[in-house]
C-alpha cells in the first residue's frame, strides 16, 4: 500500500528520521494560519498523491510569498494531477503539504527495500540525490551503493559508519547518518515496509540532515497487522475500477488496448496477455479473477472489463484445476445475462469437466465463442476486436 | 525414480481440520497420497479424515514417522507453522499459504538456512509425482508419470504445462510450483540440481516470470553444471515495467528482470524457448529432439 | 555473574514471570510485619547464598507461624551455609527470603543457557521438577527436551505450544506456558543472561504457573552493558581471596591440595594442575596471571597462593611470548622479596630471553630453583611439597 | 603449503592505532607478515606504521586488497568489527579480542553462516605459518616451519605444542589457536578438514580442553574422513566439576565434557593421546611413526 508523502514524513518524524516541519493543507483558508505558524519565507506547495514524478508534471510549486502559496494551493487543490505514471486521466489533488524550503548544500539519495536473492532488508544509498534513482543506478552503477543489513543483527554500527562514508560526511554528521539508518530500519520493520525512501535526502546550509521527500510503500500482506497504517489508506488515488477490483479482492490493472481478459492465475493472465500480443492485440487490462470462481466474482469481472470503453472484445481464459469447468461455465453465463455484456465474448475452459463446461456455453444461446485451445482463443479475440 | 516426493513419502497436513487442510487433504488422500495425519493445536488426540490429529509437528514425526507436511494456515500463522516442522526435523516443507508478510519470510530463509530443510513456496500450488505423491491444490488428474521435470513459478500456468506435456505422451517425473514470492523456498536452480540426478527426467521446461533474477541465475547454472535439454516460458513479456501483476514477485523495475532479459539468458545457454503459452509442450519435445 | 535468588525473583516479575510474593528478611525484628504483609499461614524461609543444595543443607526452612518463622530465620542470618558446592568454610548467610509456601499440584523444571554447538538459545524442559536436572539428564534422558530457539526469529508461537505440551499443559495453562517462554528469553536477552533457571516450576492447585525457586547467571563479558545488574554483586559470596585476585584482575580459584600455581594462560594453568597430579602431586589452587606479568601482579598472585595456609611450595611457570622472561623473573624475585615468601619457589620460565631470565633467578640469591624444563618443574614442586 | 595464510596474504589490522593494535601489527611486520594497512574509523587517511589508515573495511578491501584480518578493537565493538569485515568480503577474520558476550558472538556466528568467511577465535592466539605470515598474539619466533599442523583451545599451551615441536625438528606447517570461547569460529573439524587437503601437513597435533563436545566431534571427523596421523592432548583432567578455569569453555556440567571422555573418544579413533602436557611434541612424534 502507497502512503502519502505527508503521511510517511509524519512516520518519520515519529521514529526520529528528521523531516521539514510542514502543515497540511486541504483548504485555500488554511494557508494564511499554517505560513505564519511555519514562519515561512519561501515554501514548497506539494500535491499528494501516489505518484512519482509530480514536480515534472507541476505538482511541485515553489512560492515566495504567502499570496504566492495561495495561488500555488489555489491551482493545485480540487486539479488532477496527470504525470508519467499517472495514466492520462491523471489523480486527484485533495491535499497539498506546505513546507518552508530549506537551504541544501547537498543531496542524496537513501532507500531501504527487500533483497530477493539476499533474502534480507539492503540499503540503496547514493551521495548523488534528487534525481531518478533507476536511471542512475542503470548508466553510472558506481555511484549507487548497496549495503544489506543481516536479519540476525539488524542495524550495526558499521551500517552507519558506512552510510556515512558513501555520503562523505563526518563526525556529528557521521553520527548524525548512524541515527537515521538505525530509525529507518526500525520504522521499515515496525511497519511492515516494501520500500522506504528519502530522495533527495539533503544536507542544509546549516549542516542538518533532513528528508526532503519521503516515500512509504507497505506490503499488503502485513495488513492484519498493520491495522493503524492501513487505516490511512486513500481510496481516491486508485483507479475507481482498480478500486472496486480491491473490494472483490480481484487483481485488476487497467491497460490500453481493446481486449478484455479475465483469467485465473497470475502468470496465466500475463501468458494470456503475451499471446494477444503475440497475435497482434493488444490486451486491456489484466485481470487475475483468483481461485474461487463464483458468479458473484465473474460479473464483478465482468462490469470491470466492460467499464472500460475501449474493450471491443473478452477473452476468458480459466484452467480449472479444482473448480469445475462446468460450474466455471455456469458462472460464466449467469455473469454475461446479469450484465448484458454487448461485445463479443471467447472462452477457453480446461481443465476439470472442461467439455461439460463448453457444452453449457453452447448451449447458453448467448453470443459465446468457446474456443477448443489457447492458441485458437487468443486468435479468435484478436480477430473480434478488430 | 523422481525428486523430492515418492509414493512412501509420509506426509502431513498443518491446517488439518481447516476447511482448506480439510478438503485438500481429501483431495491428497483420494490421489494416493501417503498421507499419515495432520497438526492442528488445541486438537491433539482427535481424528480427521480417519488419521490421527496431532498438537504439534514433533509429535508428528515422532509418532508418526512424517517426513514431508504440506502447510494451510492462515498467512499469519505460516511462518510458525514452516520453522515449527523445520525444527522438528521434516525433511520437506510445502507451503501453500498465500499473503505472508516478507519479512516474516525473510526470518523463515534464515532460520532454514543450514538446516538442510527444503521449503517449497510459500504462495504455490505444491510438488507432484504423478501416480504417487501430491502436495498442494493442483488437480491430479490432467499428470502422467513421464519424462518431464517441471519447475514453475506460476499456478495455472503449471497446469498448463503439465497439459500441454500429458497432451504430448511425454509425461512428467516431478512437477514443483515454487511460487512467485519475493523470498521463498526452493529456486530454480535448486530444483535443476536434483532434476540433473534424477535419472527419469530426461529434459526439464522452467516456466518463469518478470521480476528478480531467478531465471538468470538458473542460466548460469545451465550453462556451468546441467546436461540434460532444457526449454523454458517467461510470462509478462508485454508487462507495462513498474505495474504488480499479482504475484509479488512480478515487478519490473529500472529495466532490470524483464521478460526479454531473461528468455536472452536462457538462449544464450542453449535453452529451447517458448514463445508463446501455447507452446510449452512443443518446446520441450524440441528439446529433447 | 551470580544472582542471589530474591535478586532472580525480582527480575523475573518485571519481566512478566509469575514467583511468589516474598520479602527480604536482613534482621530478625522484619520477620512480624513481613509475615503480616504476606498473610502467611505457613512459609519457606530461604537463606540467601550463591550456592545450589541449600535445601539438603537446612538452608530452607518450613515455618508454620510467626514464631516457626522468627526462629528460622534467627538460626539462618549470620551463619554460614556449608552445602555440597560451597566449600568447608561455607557461605555467610545475610539475607533470607521469606516467602508463604504455595500448594503444588505438579512441579517441572525450566531453563535456558546458551548451547555452543547450535551457537543458540535453548530452553531445557522437564516435565519432572524439583529434582537435579543434570542426574535426571544422565539417568533418563527423555525425561528431558531441549528445545532451541533461533536468533533470526526469537520466541516463536510454536515454542510456547512444544513447552506446554512437553509439561502436558492444555488451554489457559498453555497460553501461560507460552508468555513464560517470551518473557523469560526477553529477560535473558535482555540481561545478557547465561543461565535462567525455574527449578521447580510449579502448577499450584489453584491452576497458576509459578517460579518456585530461580536462578540468574549473567554473563561477565556484558558488564560493560550490564551496570546496574552487575551493581547487585554480593562481593560476600566468594572466598576472600578469590575476591581479592577478582580485584587484580587474576583468575583465581582455591582447591583442596599443597601445591601453589602461578601460571600465564587459563589452558597450560590447566596443563599445570594436570601435570602435578601427574607426578603425584595436589595443586592448591587454578592460577591464571594473565598476559601482562608486572611486578604489581606477581606480588598479588603470591600473596593470594601464600593466603592458603595448606600451601607447601610454589610452582611458577610462565611461557613468555610477547613479554620477555627477563622482565618476569625480575617481577617475581621484586614479588617474593616483597612477600617474604617462606616456601620453596620453583619456577620454569620458557620462551623469549628465557636464559636471561633463568640467570637472574639465580643470581637473585632467593630461595628459587629454576627448573629446566616443564616436566621437571612439576617434579620437583612435588618433592618440595613432601 | 599451508592452510589459510601465506607469505602473498594482504592482512589488514582493525583497531589499528589502539595501543594492542599498533604493537601487534609491528611484531607482524617485523614477522614478514604482508600487512598491507589497518581500520580505525574516523581516522581514514591517515598513514600509521607507514601504512594507511582506512575508515572502514569496505574501504581497506577496495584499496589495497584486503584478504584477511586481525581485530584488536575492545569488546564491546567486536562482533561489529567482525560482521564489518565479513560484509566487506574479507575472508579470514581473526578476532584476538577476548570478552566478548556470548549473545553477540550468536549473532556473529548466524550473520557468517553460509557466507564462506572464515572467523578464527575470538579470545584466541591467532593463525602462523611459519616464516610466512603471523596474525596474532603469539611469539614468532618459537616457531619452525615443517611438518605439524596444529590447533588449540588454548593459548600459551599452543606455544608450549609449538616450542616442543620445534625442538624435536618437526616444524609446523600452520599453527592455529582456535580459542576457548563458548560460541566461536571454526572449530577443530574445520581446521582438520583443511590440513587434510595440505601436502606440508603430515601430522596433526590437536590440543583440547574440558568443556563443550568440540573434541568428540574431531574424533568423529577423524575416524570419518581424516587419514593423517593425529596426537592430541585435553587440558583440565584434574580440574573439579562445575568450577571455571579461565576459558568460558572450560566448564565442566553434569559429567559431560570431560578431559576423560575426551581423550577416550579420540583414543578410540586412533589419535595418540599425550598424557602429560610435557610430551606434546614426542606424542605428535610417536603418531608419525
Amino acid at each position: 500500500m502507497n502512503l502519502h508523502e505527508f503521511q510517511a514524513k509524519a512516520l518519520f518524524r515519529s521514529s526520529g528520521i528528521p523531516v521539514p516541519e510542514g502543515e497540511l493543507i486541504t483548504d485555500r483558508s488554511d494557508v494564511p494560519p499554517a505560513w505564519s505558524r511555519l514562519r515561512c519565507q519561501t515554501a514548497w506547495v506539494k500535491a499528494q498523491v501516489h505518484s512519482g514524478g509530480r514536480g515534472k508534471a507541476g505538482g511541485v510549486l515553489r512560492a515566495s510569498g504567502e499570496g504566492e502559496a495561495e495561488a500555488a494551493v489555489a491551482r493545485l487543490l480540487g486539479s488532477r494531477l496527470v504525470t508519467g505514471q499517472s495514466g492520462p486521466e491523471g489523480l486527484p489533488v485533495d491535499q497539498v503539504l506546505l513546507e518552508p524550503s530549506a537551504e541544501i548544500a547537498r543531496e542524496f539519495y537513501f532507500g531501504m527495500l527487500v533483497d530477493r536473492a539476499r533474502a534480507s532488508v539492503v540499503m540503496i544509498v547514493s551521495a548523488e540525490g534528487g534525481t531518478d534513482i533507476e536511471t542512475l543506478a542503470r548508466e553510472r552503477p558506481d555511484a549507487v551503493t548497496t549495503v544489506p543489513i543481516h536479519p540476525v543483527t539488524g542495524v550495526m554500527p558499521f551500517h552507519g559508519r558506512r552510510v556515512a562514508q558513501i555520503l562523505g560526511l563526518h563526525g556529528a554528521l557521521a553520527r548524525s547518518a548512524g541515527a537515521l539508518v538505525v530509525n529507518a530500519f526500525r520504522l521499515f520493520q515496525e511497519s511492515d515496509a516494501q520500500l522506504l525512501e528519502i530522495n533527495p535526502l539533503v544536507l542544509t546550509a546549516d549542516d542538518q540532515l533532513l528528508a526532503l521527500d519521503g516515500k512509504l510503500v507497505i506490503d499488503d500482506s502485513a495488513a492484519f497487522r498493520q491495522k493503524e497504517i492501513f487505516g490511512l489508506r486513500d481510496a481516491r488515488q486508485r483507479h475507481e475500477a482498480e478500486e472496486r477490483a480491491h473490494e472483490h479482492d480481484l487483481n485488476y490493472i487497467r491497460l490500453d488496448g481493446s481486449i478484455g481478459c479475465m483469467v485465473n492465475g497470475a502468470g496465466l493472465a500475463m501468458a494470456t496477455m503475451d499471446l494477444i500480443q503475440h497475435h497482434g492485440g493488444q490486451p486491456a487490462n489484466f485481470l487475475d479473477v483468483g481461485g474461487g470462481t463464483t458468479v458473484a466474482r465473474v460479473s464483478a469481472a465482468f462490469k470491470l472489463i466492460l467499464s472500460d470503453t475501449a474493450v471491443r472484445a473478452v477473452l476468458v481464459n480459466i484452467f480449472g484445476g479444482i473448480v469445475r469447468c462446468d460450474l466455471i461455465a455456469e458462472g460464466i453465463i449467469a455473469a454475461i445475462r446479469e450484465v448484458q455484456v454487448n461485445v463479443p465474448v471467447i472462452v477457453r475452459l480446461e481443465g476439470t469437466n472442461a467439455e461439460a463446461g463448453r457444452a453449457a456455453l453452447a448451449a447458453s444461446g448467448l453470443d459465446i465463442l468457446a474456443a477448443a485451445d489457447l492458441d485458437q482463443a487468443a486468435r479468435a479475440a484478436v480477430e473480434a476486436a478488430g | 525414480m523422481s525428486i523430492l516426493v515418492d509414493k512412501d513419502t509420509r506426509v502431513i497436513c498443518q491446517g488439518f481440520t481447516g476447511q482448506q487442510g480439510t478438503f485438500h487433504s481429501e483431495q491428497a488422500l483420494a490421489y494416493g497420497t501417503r498421507l499419515v495425519g495432520g497438526v492442528t493445536p488445541g486438537k491433539g488426540g482427535q481424528r480427521h479424515l480417519d488419521l490421527p490429529v496431532f498438537d504439534s509437528v514433533a509429535e508428528a514425526v515422532t509418532e508418526v514417522g512424517a517426513q514431508a507436511t504440506m502447510i494451510y494456515v492462515p498467512a499469519a500463522f505460516a511462518a510458525d507453522a514452516i520453522c515449527e516442522a523445520a525444527e522438528a526435523g521434516i525433511e520437506l516443507v510445502v507451503c501453500i499459504t498465500e499473503g505472508i508478510p516478507v519479512l516474516d519470510m525473510i526470518r523463515v530463509k534464515h532460520f532454514l538456512n543450514g538446516t538442510g530443510v527444503r521449503l517449497i513456496g510459500p504462495n504455490c500450488p505444491g510438488i507432484i509425482t504423478p501416480d504417487a505423491c501430491k502436495i498442494g491444490i493442483m488437480p491430479g488428474y490432467i499428470h502422467q508419470r513421464g519424462r518431464i521435470g517441471i519447475v514453475s513459478r506460476s499456478g495455472t500456468l503449471t497446469y498448463e504445462a503439465v497439459k500441454q506435456t500429458s497432451d504430448l505422451g511425454l509425461g512428467q517425473s516431478t512437477c514443483i510450483g515454487i511460487g512467485g514470492d519475493p523470498v521463498q523456498g526452493m529456486d530454480f536452480v535448486e530444483c535443476l540440481r536434483l532434476f540433473a540426478e534424477d535419472p527419469e527426467t530426461e529434459a526439464v521446461l522452467l516456466v518463469g516470470e518478470i521480476g528478480g533474477d531467478a531465471e538468470e541465475r538458473a542460466a548460469r547454472f545451465i550453462a556451468d553444471a546441467f546436461d540434460k535439454p532444457v526449454a523454458a516460458y517467461i510470462a509478462g513479456a508485454t508487462a507495462p515495467p513498474g505495474r504488480r501483476m499479482g504475484h509479488a514477485g512480478a515487478i519490473i523495475s529500472g529495466g532490470r528482470g524483464t521478460a526479454q532479459q531473461k528468455m536472452d539468458a536462457l538462449r544464450a545457454v542453449g535453452v529451447e524457448i517458448a514463445v508463446s503459452p501455447a507452446e510449452l509442450g512443443t518446446a520441450v519435445a524440441r528439446a529433447l529432439g
